[in-house]
């Protein structure tokens, strides 16, 4: 039986501090028989050094050696289709669907990728190999951290010999994974926080975490597939952001984390909407991207402060900020995916089974 | 009056007092068992005072004694046997079965009398009125019985039956009752007509039973416990027992009381029972039962005897736990038996509730331990050693469905609630979870069904679990 | 009616109130064990069922005070030993650890 | 009766952000009969703008104009002795005993010096004027805060599909009124707290925010006057360092925040306990500062990465990164401190009343 | 017998009823007025069966009329003035007052019939051994009484008074008491020796309380109540009246229970209370008292009355709570108030605590919203509205002093606690807070200090009131 | 003992059972009201006081008839009110809004 080789690349997107693979995850396919080739370095921004690896029984090697003898090449964002070889397969968060150039590509050089952004995300089975679901939540986590940091006022209510401090207002338009969880992390801290979805599940689920949800009159939606929302028709967008603008300016932090698969992110927080919001708020936009964000004038990875004082951050990409946690969770996704990929040494392709019909790239 | 017969009195009066203090003391599951033994030497001093009397009376002879011997070590021989070997399940019916012959020993006494006496001829209305009652409730419960520990058996259909022209045969069964009961009371009757009214008695007591379901049996039996008690003190009327009186009249009363709580408690009136299986045939409303089987249905209380008395507790948090915002009275009912040296601790799946670490989040707003936080892979293998696994408002994360291939959730590890020895859920209703099917956990023999908000059951429970530990 | 009749009623009023205040807020899992305690006690009687053997002398009277003393003993000895063992289940966790 | 005219500077010393009056408060000063000069600009670094003083019944003014009719100045940091002229007023986080250069250049110009630092802490009446404890407050907050969006991983655990994280484990060294916020708010973060003090009342107020106190063998400590610490002997310190270091390796993030007054803070955290924490962790020195701070190698306003991953953030000055708290804060104990002052329209100097013979620099 | 006896004992057994289902009732504060009312309905029949009895007999001469009519109008005129007049404070000596003159009638009983036959002759032991019982039981509680009333009115010195030589007259008193019992009882006895006995038990009664201090005085009459019922019922078997026999062994047997659920609630043994009183003194411990004056302590139970029928609480929290980590048990009872409809607001002082902010963490760690939160200068307007201010260990933010000049505190504003109508206060001891002085809030007479840990002294509240409301 | 006396004796035992049981856990500012209502019950004694008049003929025997009398008297009517008077406290509430 031969054994399956992996290899751990060291990304090279700009500001990417992950790692696919972390030493602790190398150990435990080690363990599985999997033989482990690590590009040296490939932990050093999420502070996991070449030791740790090589202790874990894996091997340090070149990034050309990693690309000439892994079966399997490991990685966070898509690694250069140039340095693949046919026969060789992909793990990543490739994003197959919003980036079908890069899919063709592989198909092109014989490339098998295999794309976390395509798991059947309601199918229980697959929970453990959600790297969507993983790096969201860490979204959701650094967001509240990073508003109530942002914010130059307290989240809680204290009550003190200097004066009564109200507590920060906290706003969450989105509440999925990410949005859930950056409710739940801002309550901690004390702030009073109103979350708004438009799928109708959530007003439960907002509800579950303790905060309120804010009630719109006009937009309702239905649930769309897989658990995903439905995209909303322009006028009912238009309205949307009508009504929100009005419940935004009360507010002191907002953060957005609406997305619709496979299209552009709705725009939720206007222009209009941000003017009318106090000095020193905070507007943290999770859906910044290169297609754009839930928030009009947000930059992909900058920091703005508008005229009128509010900070607007476009942190489309939080889980690079928390390299440590998000290595981890991503590497558990990586080895439950590879244990499900891989039966008796090899790797076997299966397109009728529901998790690898969505993952793999066809 | 003699000394023999002042001695016997008060040594009756020393006994009734020890079934008063025996059922006090049942009050309360610490003392129960005291309270029934202390019951049980009353019983023994009283018997033994009346084996004084009988041979103190000088007129019973060999054949009397021989006759008596074979009797009462025949019934106690059945009954010790049938005690000592009956499936927990069963005892109900056995209880039933006891009632049973029971009300049979007090309708013969009142028989006896007027047997010797070859009819009421002659008595006072202070007499013939208490064996006209003895004789028609002793019978009542000696055949309502007999059908109610045949339908808990499954001997006779558990189900409400109704018969053809039912309205029709009680009246003909109350009317004949009332006139044999009137011509006895009147010092008219004799002994066929003792007969006629017991038979009428006897098949009164079926009718009363049969159209009544299975579900409502434990309150039906209670009430005909009340009935038999009511019975013996009229047949301690009829032949001026004190002890008799006492006791039956003690048992009539607390087991009518008894009856109203056990009604309270399934959430019954008891005129709906008996009316109603009079009337429409039966209107008890079933637990809800899932497509797979019977759903067993628990109340505060009964969760609360489970968790008070048992040494593992596992604690399964889900969705319906955040939904309901309970984590504050989950926590103080762990808080409530941990101090009673029960072992808790809570079982966190990766995916319950709606978000990752979503229990963490809860738990940790209501303060409980990181420490009694345990991972699934580290619980499941202590499920087996649990005495209860308490699972609120979870659902999919414990649906042993998970485990066979096809179905939404295959594939997905679950906790394994289904290897503690006893399970309660929590839960509104049958309502799915997030993968929308149904879980067999919940019809599983060991699980009990708590069906209120998260919030409201755990007050309950925490309430109930303070009564009883006091 | 009768002096001693009107004591007799005077204590089966007694009785009854004692009986209607011995039981208190009881546990719903104590409903059955309680209920099969006062079955146990109604099994008294026995101690009627005795007294017929006072008076019998002929055929009936035998049968009569056969079936009752068989009736009310069974009543009393399995009513008290199975009250016992559903008492069981009430041993603290402690004694139980040992099963 | 004259009416007292109370002016606003603009904060000129490097990094500072707070303003000595919010607008709130210039208009309760205003309502209670003085007049307010603000100077042009004061507010804007705690976005509070020109207009809004205006609004509150201030007047806004150049520099010059305010040195020249303010009778009282109110400031944060000490303004220029230059501008100030004789018979004028200044109150502020003046730090006399720390600066007796300053304290002298000030009498020697005939200015009365108003000094916050100088404020008996233990005083009931004066703790709604403690500029001290609301400051330190707000710097307990922010550190936990920014050690949390500091921190690499989750303070909190969390159970997921993705594996389980541990909770981070965070050490705060100095439980005085900066220590306790910061325990306070990074266990609602979710993180094990342990607490450390020397003086004996903190065993107990660290537990009753539901941490764990970290029990010394050797160090023991009787408190000192006014609340304070005693500084502890050369052999002590010596010994709480030693004891100090192994417990920090087991610690996540450590936030140190222990004073002596009138002393170089004590140093608790060693390079060799540094050395010995794990990659990724953080200390937060709250204590850094121009005299050196509680860790070693501590830099004041600055972020360090050691070479084995450990980042040390030198968080002197913590209360400018959030000017608007504490710009509030600050404006209600000066106002409160005015409050005392002036009786009748006058300031009323009475050197037997405690507390201004402890604020006034004589 | 006749008709007329039957009717007149039928009556005494409707009444007996109704005095046992009127204490039933009396157990509930929300049944207990109707409970009250029931007994008062059966005394009402019993006492117009007795004046029928009274005609029927035809033997009472017009003089008999005028002395009971006149004794009655009397007793019944100075009884309803007293009852009516008296303020709330000073009830529990009126009821002792009333149950030394009850000890009295029935000892009056027993002498009657002593007198009426000039001695004890030729009674046999069923009758005398009751009537010396009376005449002892009787007379004993009637001086005990007189005493208990004394001291708890201050007429007699409320601490405990020791005897010189306490010893001897008690055993000398015990000595005279025996013997002339004995001889009563052995038939022997007339009417002096009676005089001697009354004498000797009056004095009895008087040393039996005096060395016993004010505080356990409200023990001492519950039990002196029991001896009445029990003296009661011996005049009425001396008389061979069933109702006073009934009603007396009731009122003896439930007030003994009481007696005991009164010492426990209490935390003192009531063999402690009687022989401590006798041998050494007073062994009372008596309610910590600060040097300002006199503290009054609460039970849980009266806490929790207060709380649960309280229209409007305000609860005060500091370093206390977070010391005691109460937050969640403290949310817990402001719940259960709430469930019943009581309005709960907690008061944050700024410097409530050891930090800024303290009380906020605290409470939010707890989940109470923040709607609820109230700061000084919001709440201080609204203590005068407030039924109760429960202050949760709070200390020096609470403290009137604050508001003098020349205290450590002076100057510091406070919550104005003192302005509520009442004050509960939850601390551990008569400790002092950060400030270091003592705190005259605790000695106000409108404060009742529950002095206990936090977590435990909240937790008890919270099931005193839930026992309350049911 | 005659069988008057032995009743009389069972009725007191019962009564006192009755007595024992129906005292449950009371909420301890119940106690006084308690109290306080079973020491109007035995002011039953009235009956007592008053069937003194039955027999009573001389001086001596109206002294302790009247006395007896006031004083029962005295006991049942201020104990029933005085008792009404504590339950004041437990009005709701709601009903106390008013005042
Ligand atoms: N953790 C994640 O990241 C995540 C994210 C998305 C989806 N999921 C999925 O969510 C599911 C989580 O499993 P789970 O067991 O926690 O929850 P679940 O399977 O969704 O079941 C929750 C149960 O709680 C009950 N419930 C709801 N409200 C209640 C209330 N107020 N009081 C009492 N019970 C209440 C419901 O039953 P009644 O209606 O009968 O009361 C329901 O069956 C999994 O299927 C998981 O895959 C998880
Ligand atoms: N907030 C701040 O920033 C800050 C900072 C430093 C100092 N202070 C000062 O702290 C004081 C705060 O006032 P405060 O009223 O909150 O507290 P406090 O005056 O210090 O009194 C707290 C009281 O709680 C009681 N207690 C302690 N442990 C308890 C337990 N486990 N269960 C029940 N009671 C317990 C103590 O009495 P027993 O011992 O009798 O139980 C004590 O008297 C003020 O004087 C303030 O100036 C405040
Ligand atoms: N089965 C599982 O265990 C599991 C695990 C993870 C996620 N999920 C489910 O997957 C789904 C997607 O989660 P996600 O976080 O990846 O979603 P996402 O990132 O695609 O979108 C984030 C949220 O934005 C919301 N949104 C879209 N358009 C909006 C608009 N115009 N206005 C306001 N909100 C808008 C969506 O409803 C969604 O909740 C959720 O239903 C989630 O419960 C299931
Ligand atoms: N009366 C009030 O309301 C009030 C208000 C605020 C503060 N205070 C008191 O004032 C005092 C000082 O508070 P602060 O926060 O300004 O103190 P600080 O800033 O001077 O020092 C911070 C903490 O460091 C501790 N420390 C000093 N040397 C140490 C060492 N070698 N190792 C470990 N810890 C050491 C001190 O004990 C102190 O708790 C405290 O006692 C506080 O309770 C009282």
């Amino acid at each position: 039986m031969a054994t399956l080789t992996v290899g751990v690349v060291k990304e090279t997107a700009p500001g990417e501090r992950r790692v696919a693979l972390t030493p602790d995850a190398a150990g435990r396919l080690v363990a599985a028989g999997f033989s482990v080739l690590v590009e040296s370095g490939a932990g050093a921004a999420a502070r996991f050094l070449n030791p740790a690896y090589a202790d874990a029984g894996a091997e340090i090697v070149s990034a050309d050696e990693l690309y000439a003898r892994a079966g399997i090449v490991l990685a966070v964002k898509p690694p250069p289709v140039a340095r693949l070889r046919r026969g060789q397969t992909v793990i990543g968060l490739l994003y197959a669907t919003e980036n079908p150039g890069y899919a063709g590509e592989l198909a092109a050089r014989g490339v098998t990728g295999v794309d976390f952004a395509g798991l059947p995300r309601t199918l229980s089975a697959a929970q453990s190999m959600d790297a969507l679901t993983s790096q969201e939540n860490i979204a959701g986590y650094a967001a509240a951290v990073l508003a109530a940091h942002t914010y130059e006022g307290f989240f809680p209510l204290l009550v003190t010999a200097a004066g009564t401090v109200p507590p920060a207002r906290v706003l969450v338009l989105g509440a999925g994974v990410a949005g859930l969880q950056a409710i739940g992390t801002a309550r901690r801290l004390g702030a009073v926080v109103t979350g708004y979805d438009v799928r109708p599940q959530a007003r439960e689920e907002v509800a579950s975490l303790g905060a309120a949800f804010l009630e719109l009159g006009t937009v309702v939606s239905d649930s769309g597939t897989g658990g995903y929302a439905k995209a909303l028709s322009d006028a009912e967008q238009h309205d949307e952001q009508d009504e929100l603008t009005e419940h935004i300016a009360k507010h002191d932090v907002v953060i957005t984390t609406a997305r619709v698969r496979g299209r552009r992110p709705p725009l939720l927080v206007t222009e209009t909407a941000i003017k009318e919001m106090r000095p020193g708020s905070v507007v943290i936009d999770l859906a910044a991207g290169e297609l754009g964000g839930n928030v009009e004038g947000s930059v992909f990875g900058e920091t703005i402060v508008t005229d009128n004082g509010v900070t607007v951050i476009g942190a489309g990409e939080l889980p690079v900020t928390m390299p440590y946690a998000a290595s981890g969770a991503y590497a558990r996704n990586v080895t439950a995916l590879l244990r499900h990929l891989v039966r008796d040494g090899a790797l076997v392709i299966d397109l009728d089974d529901p998790i690898q019909a969505g993952v793999v790239i066809r | 009056m003699s000394a023999f017969d002042t001695t016997i009195r008060l040594i009756y009066l020393v006994a009734a007092s020890c079934f008063v203090l025996g059922l006090h003391l049942m009050n309360s599951p610490v003392t129960a068992r005291r309270g029934n033994l202390l019951s049980a030497a009353g019983m023994v001093v009283a018997v033994a005072a009346t084996f004084a009397v009988l041979i103190d009376a000088g007129t019973v002879r060999t054949v009397g004694w021989l006759v008596l011997g074979a009797g009462a070590l025949v019934g106690a021989g059945a009954g010790l046997w049938a005690a000592k070997t009956v499936k927990m399940t069963a005892m109900p019916q056995l209880v039933s079965l006891f009632n049973a012959v029971g009300g049979g020993a007090a309708a013969l006494v009142a028989i006896n009398e007027v047997v010797r006496h070859a009819g009421t001829s002659g008595m006072s209305a202070q007499t013939s009125v208490p064996i006209t009652l003895d004789v028609v409730i002793g019978a009542v419960t000696f055949s309502g019985s007999l059908i109610a520990a045949g339908k808990l058996q499954g001997v006779v259909a558990s189900r409400p039956v109704v018969f053809p022209a039912a309205r029709l045969i009680n009246l003909g069964l109350g009317v004949a009752m009332a006139t044999a009961s009137a011509l006895l009371i009147a010092g008219r009757g004799g002994v066929p007509l003792l007969a006629m009214l017991g038979l009428a008695a006897l098949a009164f007591g079926v009718t009363m039973v049969m159209p009544i379901g299975g579900a409502d049996m434990p309150v039906v039996i209670s009430l005909l416990n009340a009935f038999t008690g009511t019975a013996v003190a009229m047949a301690g009327l009829v032949i001026g027992n004190t002890v008799l009186i006492t006791a039956g009249a003690l048992v009539g009363a607390s087991g009518g009381i008894l009856t109203k709580l056990m009604a309270d408690a399934m959430n019954r009136s008891l005129a709906n029972i008996i009316v109603g299986g009079f009337g429409t045939g039966d209107n008890a409303a079933p637990a809800a039962v899932g497509p797979g089987g019977q759903v067993r249905a628990l109340s505060a209380d009964d969760a609360a005897i489970q968790l008070a008395y048992a040494a593992k507790v596992v604690v399964v948090p889900g969705y319906g736990l955040a939904a309901a915002q309970a984590q504050h009275e989950l926590r103080a009912l762990a808080e409530l038996l941990e101090a009673r040296g029960v072992d808790v601790s809570y079982a966190i799946h990766p995916v319950a509730g709606r978000m990752p670490g979503h229990m963490n989040v809860l738990l940790a707003e209501a303060n409980v331990p990181y420490s009694q936080l345990k991972e699934m892979d580290e619980v499941n293998p202590e499920f087996p050693q649990a005495d209860v696994a308490l699972v609120v408002g979870a659902n999919d994360v414990t649906n042993p469905a998970a485990r066979r291939p096809g179905t939404a959730i295959s594939g997905m590890p679950i906790l394994d609630v289904d290897k503690a020895k006893s399970v309660i859920v929590v839960k509104r209703s049958m309502g799915h979870g997030y993968a929308g099917i149904d879980n067999e956990l919940y019809t599983d023999p060991k699980t009990g069904m708590y069906f209120a908000d998260a919030k409201k059951a755990l007050t309950e429970m925490t309430a109930a679990v303070k009564v009883l530990v006091g | 009616m009768s002096a001693e009749f009107l004591t007799d009623l005077s204590i089966f009023v007694l009785s009854l109130l004692v009986g209607f205040e011995v039981i208190s807020k009881v546990p719903s899992t104590l409903h059955t064990p309680l209920m099969s305690a006062a079955n146990s006690i109604h099994g008294i009687v026995l101690s009627g069922a005795l007294l017929i053997a006072v008076t019998a002398d002929n055929l009936v009277g035998y049968v009569i005070a056969f079936l009752a003393a068989a009736f009310a003993a069974m009543n009393v000895v399995g009513g008290y030993v199975v009250t016992d063992r559903m008492l069981d289940m009430f041993r603290p966790p402690a004694s139980r650890e040992k099963q």
